[in-house]
């Protein structure tokens, strides 16, 4: 097998990694070759940054091998640190720069050049002659930055480059340590257009340099620039590979991309256990429990969301799509309180923008969490009484505790485990059943299924359905638009923090939905956004 | 290719590139003869001396949690290593065997120490290395055949300069010793190996990922801090005319890890800066009689909680204000 | 390029004060101090005490009996017409601040120096005494700092030696022939406990046990216990205050029986406050005869300003304050001439010391009480007597 | 044999004052992630309100209420002074550990000023009761020592197990973020874990001071010893600091009865090394160590 690839192929066989209960790679088979860019897209959960994390020894596979070709030789690197396979030319970016920020971007970029151990001495004493080498090494920094159109920023504190400039400088850390493989995550992520297409053209260059590439990216328009092969997962598994544009074509994967799983909750809606979300009518009339008004939500000093407005009224689901980087979880979190936000909350006409989270919580909000956020080292019922305890108390323990029992039945039975033992859809469960322990008005959902199987995803439909139907106002981030189709009544489609689509979810049809997640991406400066 | 646009006005390049390695040498080293120009009463003298040495075993410890991030409450063992060394060989066999003998003894101490204990996580290595100084007292105090136990060692002589005599011999000796490893400081931190100590700390995953072994370099750092810790101990021996337990127990293992980080942990003045607030200041609180600890306590407290970033934290903000108003 | 040369220039500096720094100096080049003349503010005096750290107890006791001395000499109208400052400053019982100290004294117009406590810090300070010629008259008893001659450093005895020919003597007067020793782990005990097997074993006393203990344990029975067991007749414990009072409790729980002999320091009122009934038959020698009308004014004064009763270290600094003023009466406030007197001081007035006890100083001794003039005491239901033979 | 007995019953004894020293310690830790050097003080300070108290005359049980209280009062203002930094960023473990530490220094100063430096001790209830073991007889107060020890940790235990206030302590220890999604009061609850350290400290120390002399500076080896005994049983867990006090004091009293004071000195910082090398978690913990706020 091995001697028919080129030299400087990373060949990865069979490479599974489990956390807990949750499988987060499934014996999957992966090869970049030199020259090589690979792309790799997915849903939410599907295993794509652990799959990288593999390769690069960030962390270590429970089974499958990791091997880089020589010519007719080849290096196992199974058990190698990342260390070592950094050492052997794999390098990786991170979703999130990670620079030192007090340093300047030159000495951020010298980082990249490779110094043998004595060398190194030598200049750590600081001997005449190191002079030669650390000019050395700042003159290849410079170069790389060059190349990156960032030379005249080479002195700046990392901290004062823009997200853009961060990412560019990471990359030029990677040409100075001349790497043969690259492992990008998500590199355009919250990046403004311009620093799309610098990051994009260097990674065109570095590919046709003969570095083999791994892209993991949610933006289509770049993996159609870049890629030559597309890889797309879900679930641990690979769902499909092959050439890009028939693999985008390949309708399962429009579906699964899009998350499009309309049948099966259709399928779970029409058992009788369920019923449809008929209250949402009469209460249209209703005066809306939950109204944002020119809603922006600030990391540090940006505006990670920019202008946002909704009403949900009671027994109404609200579901927030788009993109990643959209922003959409970032609004939740401000509407909850845990982020700085600026413009008007009201919860039943009463203003909570002045109000700490606890006070919001106790005032009837609810916020579930992206999933996996339990507090895992308490037991399940644990998890619910600290709801219950933060939430409005408006129904005593036990109520709430048999309301969650008849939804969730399966988390009941373990309520004496610790949540960190419950598999990823139990935990799931667990976060809604802990939204429902408050007794709330309102429930922010983030991304209650992200991860899951697609069995359980009709489970979440039905919960949220029951939910509005005894009145409570919904608000969810979902990739999986067959559950907003079918939990929700209005949809509000976001792209870069801003609002592109409003309306109900009849009118969300696919066109629109291609449009919120695959047309290109309004422009914007705010490119700090997506520090989520 | 395009570029983008800047996020922040240009400022000064802030890369060590222009920072000329020698300057700090050469200013404590005025610094020094102005000091002995001036020639202060013998308190005066002996407390800056006693400064500029503490100084010298604080700037591995810089290093040590500047740049690696380390907390070690135990390093008071480096210093009696470099101590005692002193008090046995300095008479017999000269001043550079001590101070080498110290050296060494203190370097595969930590060496050891370094590879069994840096596994450990903050809270755990930091109480292990109390331990450390702990064991170590004990043994100081017992091994009577060596270090005669409580009573000490007297009569070590001192390191003589320039034909200088008594305490001004130590203290020009002091400053030189200091002048060294501040360039040294500066010198590693400028270096691969500084600065895969840094990143280490900062970030150990991103570190791993270009090919850092961030175990190596915390024992290098850690190494290093018992270096500079023994030479100041030889240097404190000299001073106190002895080496005893008492002058080496865990009081003055804290004095060390307090000296960076009330003066701005990695800041290269924070050994010399540090070590005035610590060591000098109590001195000249003295006037508050019984409390001037309490003063001296509350102000570490507060620098502790209120003022990260320690002094250095006020000297930046204080340039940055002045540069802003001059353009 | 100019970088290159000047790094070069520093490294040959270095190298260059490296071989210049190849001798160990051990001189003490005497650089004549200026006597310092008798301020109108007054003439001071430093005290040098370890009030913080592990000494901390004792060294308040001390201050106390300074202090009050102070106002004593003062009320009468200071020393020929100026009254006496105290520059009382604390060394936490760290040899390097003891040293600064010294200097700090020496640099400030103190005339002589009293304190301080722990024999460590003496031995440190010696140098620096010598080379600031000023007179030191020091607590600490380890006869280490006698064997060390410093003209200027004076001791108040009795010295460990002083203590140990004493206990010897009433060791054989009672027929008892097996001693085991225990010292503390502290500069105290440790210094001494050479000191006591050698003496011992020339008194034809050979310790049947040598160990020892730490003061700040919560329990001594298990060392004791091994004492009991080691066929000892009696007990020698060599620790400052307090600890007696564990040892003593240790004692009545192991059921020890023997009679432990302990230093001067045993008479600190703690033992009794601590120890209660436990503490009888604990022997020691005090300093102080309480019997002696100057020692009852003293205490009558000592409870109508501090309240409770007197430890002896306070009664001891109060005697060094004495000596020292004595000694300015008779000389003025001259840091040389003052070393001189007290070469010749010989008082039978003062608090420590039997009836009829001396004070003494001689080029050859400088330690004021020798071993003789001490009062073996003896507590009895958690009060101090006087032992038959003192 | 009996020899033998005695040293265990003695040695649990020393071990319970490390236990409860220690307790103080992980109290703290599992409320706030916070490793407090100053809880030696806490002890100290409580002791000594206990002795002044009973030395005006009122009895033990006065003695130990004006203890807690005093004590409490200082828990809450310490545990105000170290949250409000907390609520703008984490603090890192240097940080912490000279904040303690300085708090430490500050406290034994006042102390010193306060009460003096003499070495106090509180008459135990139990004063003159022995418990005789053949020619020997223990200090009924070291069976005072192990029980108090015992109740202290059952109440702590109790109390993070079984209260609605417990529950969120042990989420905020257990992860900040998590529990500020959960909507716990952050800043609040630290509040109440510094309190609660405060209140085992107090009550440790007047146990304490029965059997060990009581002086300011009796408070840096009090809380050298429990932090040795927390991490020895792994930072993060009561019953390890219990276990941890124990094993600490039966060595020590063991090495120190059947060999020398020598050995007896370096037990505790040996027996802690050892652990660590071995198990980098303590004897109970998880390998989950230190964590910053």
């Amino acid at each position: 097998m091995a001697e028919r690839r080129p030299a400087g192929t990373l060949v990865g066989r069979g490479l599974s990694v489990s956390f807990g209960p949750l499988t987060a790679v499934d014996g999957v088979d992966i090869e970049i070759g030199p020259g090589e860019c690979v792309g790799v897209i997915g849903p939410n959960g599907a295993g794509k940054s652990t799959l990288l994390n593999l390769l690069s020894g960030a962390v270590p596979a429970d089974r499958g091998s990791v091997r880089l070709l020589r010519g007719s030789t080849e290096v196992r690197l199974d058990r190698a640190a990342a260390r070592v396979r950094a050492r052997h030319g794999i390098a990786r970016l991170f979703q999130t720069a990670r620079l030192v920020p007090d340093w300047s971007a030159r000495e951020n970029v010298e980082l990249g050049v490779r110094t043998a151990g004595p060398a190194a001495w030598l200049e750590a004493l600081g001997l005449p002659t190191s002079k030669r080498r650390a000019a050395h090494r700042a003159r290849a920094a410079e170069e790389a930055l060059a190349r990156v159109g960032l030379v005249e920023r080479a002195g700046f504190r990392s901290a004062e480059l823009s997200l853009g400039q961060q990412r560019l400088v990471e990359l030029a850390r990677i040409l100075v340590a001349d790497a043969r493989i690259l492992l990008l995550d998500e590199p355009f992520a919250g990046l403004s257009r311009s620093a799309r297409e610098v990051v994009a053209g260097l990674v065109a260059q570095l590919r046709d340099e003969g570095v083999g590439i791994l892209l993991v990216e949610h933006d289509l328009s770049q993996i159609r620039k870049l890629a030559d092969r597309l890889v797309v997962m879900d679930h641990g598994r690979v769902l499909a590979a092959g050439p890009v544009e028939e693999t985008l074509a390949d309708p399962e994967v429009v579906k699964r991309y899009i998350g499009d799983v309309e049948l099966e909750i259709g399928g779970a809606l029409e058992e009788p256990a369920a019923p449809a979300p008929q209250p949402v009518a009469e209460q249209r009339s209703g005066p809306p429990m939950l109204q944002v008004r020119d809603l922006r939500v600030f990391y540090g000093p940006v505006a990670a969301v920019d202008g946002v407005s909704f009403d949900v009224a009671a027994g109404e689901g609200l579901g927030l799509v788009g993109p990643n980087g959209a922003g959409k979880s970032t609004i939740l979190r401000g509407v909850a309180g845990l982020l700085r936000a600026s413009g008007d909350v009201e919860l039943a006409e009463q203003p909570l923008g002045s109000l700490a989270t606890p006070d919001r919580y106790r005032r009837g909000l609810a916020f579930v969490p992206q999933t996996l956020t339990a507090v895992v080292d308490l037991t399940v019922e644990e998890n619910l009484r600290l709801s219950w305890l933060t939430g409005t108390r408006a129904d005593r323990f036990a109520e709430a505790l048999d309301r969650v029992g008849e939804l969730f039945p399966e988390v009941l039975d373990r309520r004496s485990e610790q949540a960190g033992a419950l598999s990823g859809g139990q935990r799931q469960m667990l976060a809604i059943g802990r939204a429902l322990m408050a007794s709330p008005r309102t429930v922010l959902l983030d991304e209650p299924t992200a991860g899951l199987a697609p069995g359980l995803v009709p489970i979440f439909a039905d919960a949220l359905a029951r939910l509005r139907a005894t009145g409570v106002a919904v608000v969810v981030v979902e990739h999986n638009l067959g559950l907003v189709r079918a939990a929700c009544t209005h949809v509000l489609g976001l792209q870069a923090g801003r609002p592109v689509w409003h309306g109900p979810t009849e009118r969300f049809d696919a066109a629109v939905a291609h449009e919120v997640f695959l047309g290109a991406q309004p422009d914007t400066t705010q490119e700090e956004q997506v520090h989520s | 290719m395009t570029t983008i646009a800047p996020a922040a006005p240009a400022r000064r390049d802030v890369s060590p590139a222009r920072h000329w390695r020698w300057t700090q040498p050469g200013l404590l080293l005025t610094g020094g003869a102005l000091v002995l120009l001036i020639d202060p009463g013998p308190f005066d003298l002996r407390v800056i001396t006693l400064v500029v040495a503490y100084a010298v075993a604080a700037t591995g410890f810089n290093v040590l949690v500047g740049f690696a991030g380390i907390v070690s409450i135990g390093n008071s063992v480096f210093l009696a290593a470099g101590g005692y060394a002193w008090a046995l060989l300095a008479t017999s066999y000269g001043p550079l065997v001590a101070l080498l003998a110290g050296v060494v003894l203190a370097a595969v101490i930590a060496a050891l120490a370094g590879v069994l204990l840096l596994r450990l996580r903050a809270y755990y290595f930091a109480v292990a290395t109390l331990a450390l100084g702990t064991l170590g007292t004990v043994v100081v105090r017992n091994w009577t055949a060596v270090t005669n136990g409580d009573a000490g060692i007297t009569n070590v002589g001192y390191i003589k300069v320039f034909g200088l005599s008594g305490v001004p011999s130590i203290f020009v000796a002091a400053v030189v010793l200091l002048a060294l490893v501040s360039f040294l400081q500066e010198a590693l931190r400028t270096s691969p190996v500084g600065q895969a100590m840094i990143i280490g700390r900062y970030d150990p995953p991103a570190a791993e990922g270009i090919g850092v072994s961030v175990a190596y370099t915390r024992v290098v750092a850690f190494v290093l801090s018992a270096v500079t810790a023994a030479l100041g101990g030889a240097l404190i021996a000299q001073l106190a005319g002895g080496a005893f337990p008492d002058q080496f127990a865990t009081t003055s293992a804290i004095s060390l890890l307090v000296i960076p980080i009330i003066a701005g942990r990695g800041w290269r003045w924070a050994p010399l800066v540090g070590a005035a607030i610590v060591i000098a200041l109590p001195e000249y609180l003295r006037f508050l009689a019984e409390y001037r600890l309490v003063v001296y306590g509350a102000a570490v407290v507060l620098v502790a909680l209120f003022l990260p970033g320690g002094v250095h934290q006020v000297v930046r903000a204080v340039a940055e204000r002045l540069g802003r108003s001059r353009g | 390029m100019r970088t290159r040369r000047i790094v070069h220039a520093a490294i040959a500096f270095l190298a260059a004060t490296a071989l210049a720094a190849c001798s160990t100096g051990t001189d003490s080049s005497a650089s004549p101090s200026a006597a310092p003349a008798a301020a109108d503010a007054g003439i001071t005096i430093g005290i040098d005490l370890p009030l913080t750290g592990a000494s901390a107890a004792p060294a308040e006791n001390m201050r106390k009996g300074f202090e009050l001395r102070a106002k004593e000499i003062n009320d009468a109208g200071g020393v020929n017409g100026t009254p006496i400052v105290l520059d009382i400053q604390d060394d936490a019982g760290d040899p390097t601040t003891g040293v600064a100290l010294v200097d700090r004294f020496a640099q400030s117009n103190a005339v002589a120096i009293v304190g301080t406590y722990n024999s460590p810090v003496v031995l440190a300070q010696s140098e620096a005494v010598a080379r600031a010629q000023i007179p030191q008259l020091v607590f600490a008893i380890s006869s280490a700092i006698t064997r060390q001659n410093n003209p200027w450093v004076f001791q108040t005895g009795p010295t460990d030696l002083g203590q140990i020919d004493g206990i010897v003597e009433w060791l054989k007067s009672r027929g008892l022939t097996k001693p085991a020793i225990l010292t503390d782990t502290t500069a105290f005990g440790s210094g001494a406990k050479p000191v006591l097997e050698q003496g011992l074993t020339e008194g034809g006393l050979t310790p049947v046990l040598s160990d020892t203990f730490a003061v700040d344990a919560a329990d001594l029975s298990a060392v004791l216990l091994k004492a009991k067991q080691s066929g000892a007749d009696h007990v020698i414990a060599w620790t400052v205050g307090q600890p007696y009072a564990t040892l003593a409790k240790g004692a009545q729980q192991v059921g020890l029986g023997l009679p432990i002999i302990g230093t001067a320091s045993a008479a600190d009122p703690a033992v009794a406050r601590l120890a209660g009934d436990a503490a009888d038959n604990l022997f020691f020698q005090d300093s102080v005869n309480r019997e002696k009308p100057q020692v009852k004014e003293v205490v009558e004064r000592w409870s109508a300003h501090f309240g409770g009763t007197v430890p002896s270290d306070a009664l001891v600094a109060h005697d060094m304050l004495t000596v020292i003023t004595d000694g300015l009466r008779a000389v003025g406030p001259d840091r040389a001439k003052l070393r001189d007197f007290l070469e010749t001081y010989r008082n039978d007035t003062l608090l420590t010391g039997r009836i009829d006890g001396v004070w003494q100083y001689t080029p050859q001794n400088h330690v004021g009480l020798v071993g003789g003039n001490l009062v073996w005491k003896q507590y009895d239901k958690g009060t101090i007597k006087v032992v038959d033979g003192s | 044999m009996n020899q033998l007995i005695y040293f265990v019953i003695i040695g649990l004894g020393i071990g319970a004052v490390y236990a409860l020293a220690g307790l103080g310690v992980v109290t703290l830790f599992t409320g706030s992630g916070l490793a407090n050097f100053a809880q030696g003080d806490l002890m100290v300070l409580g002791a000594l309100v206990a002795v002044s108290v009973t030395s005006a005359g009122h009895g033990y049980v006065a003695g130990l209420l004006a203890a807690v209280a005093v004590v409490a009062v200082a828990g809450v203002l310490l545990g105000a002074l170290f949250t409000l930094p907390m609520r703008h960023r984490r603090m890192d473990v240097d940080v912490v550990i000279i904040g303690t530490l300085g708090v430490a220094t500050t406290m034994t100063t006042l102390a010193g000023i306060w009460w003096g430096r003499q070495p106090q001790r509180l008459d135990s209830p139990l004063a003159g009761v022995f418990v005789p073991v053949g020619e020997m007889r223990v200090p009924a107060h070291y069976v005072l020592l192990l029980v108090g020890a015992a109740v202290v940790f059952g109440l702590v235990r109790w109390f993070h197990r079984r209260t609605d206030i417990g529950l969120q302590l042990r989420a905020v220890a257990s992860s900040v973020p998590a529990a500020r999604d959960a909507g716990v009061r952050i800043g609040r609850m630290l509040v109440v874990a510094w309190t609660i350290a405060a209140l085992v400290g107090g009550v440790a120390g007047v146990l304490v001071a029965s059997v060990l002399p009581i002086a300011p500076e009796s408070a840096l080896p009090l809380g050298v010893n429990g932090f040795a005994a927390a991490i020895i049983g792994g930072l993060a867990n009561p019953a390890g600091a219990v276990l941890g006090g124990l094993v600490v004091g039966l060595a020590e009293t063991l090495a120190g009865g059947y060999l020398n004071d020598t050995v007896r000195q370096s037990v505790a910082p040996l027996v802690l090394l050892v652990v660590l090398v071995l198990r980098p978690g303590g004897l109970l913990g998880r390998a989950r160590g230190a964590r910053t706020v």
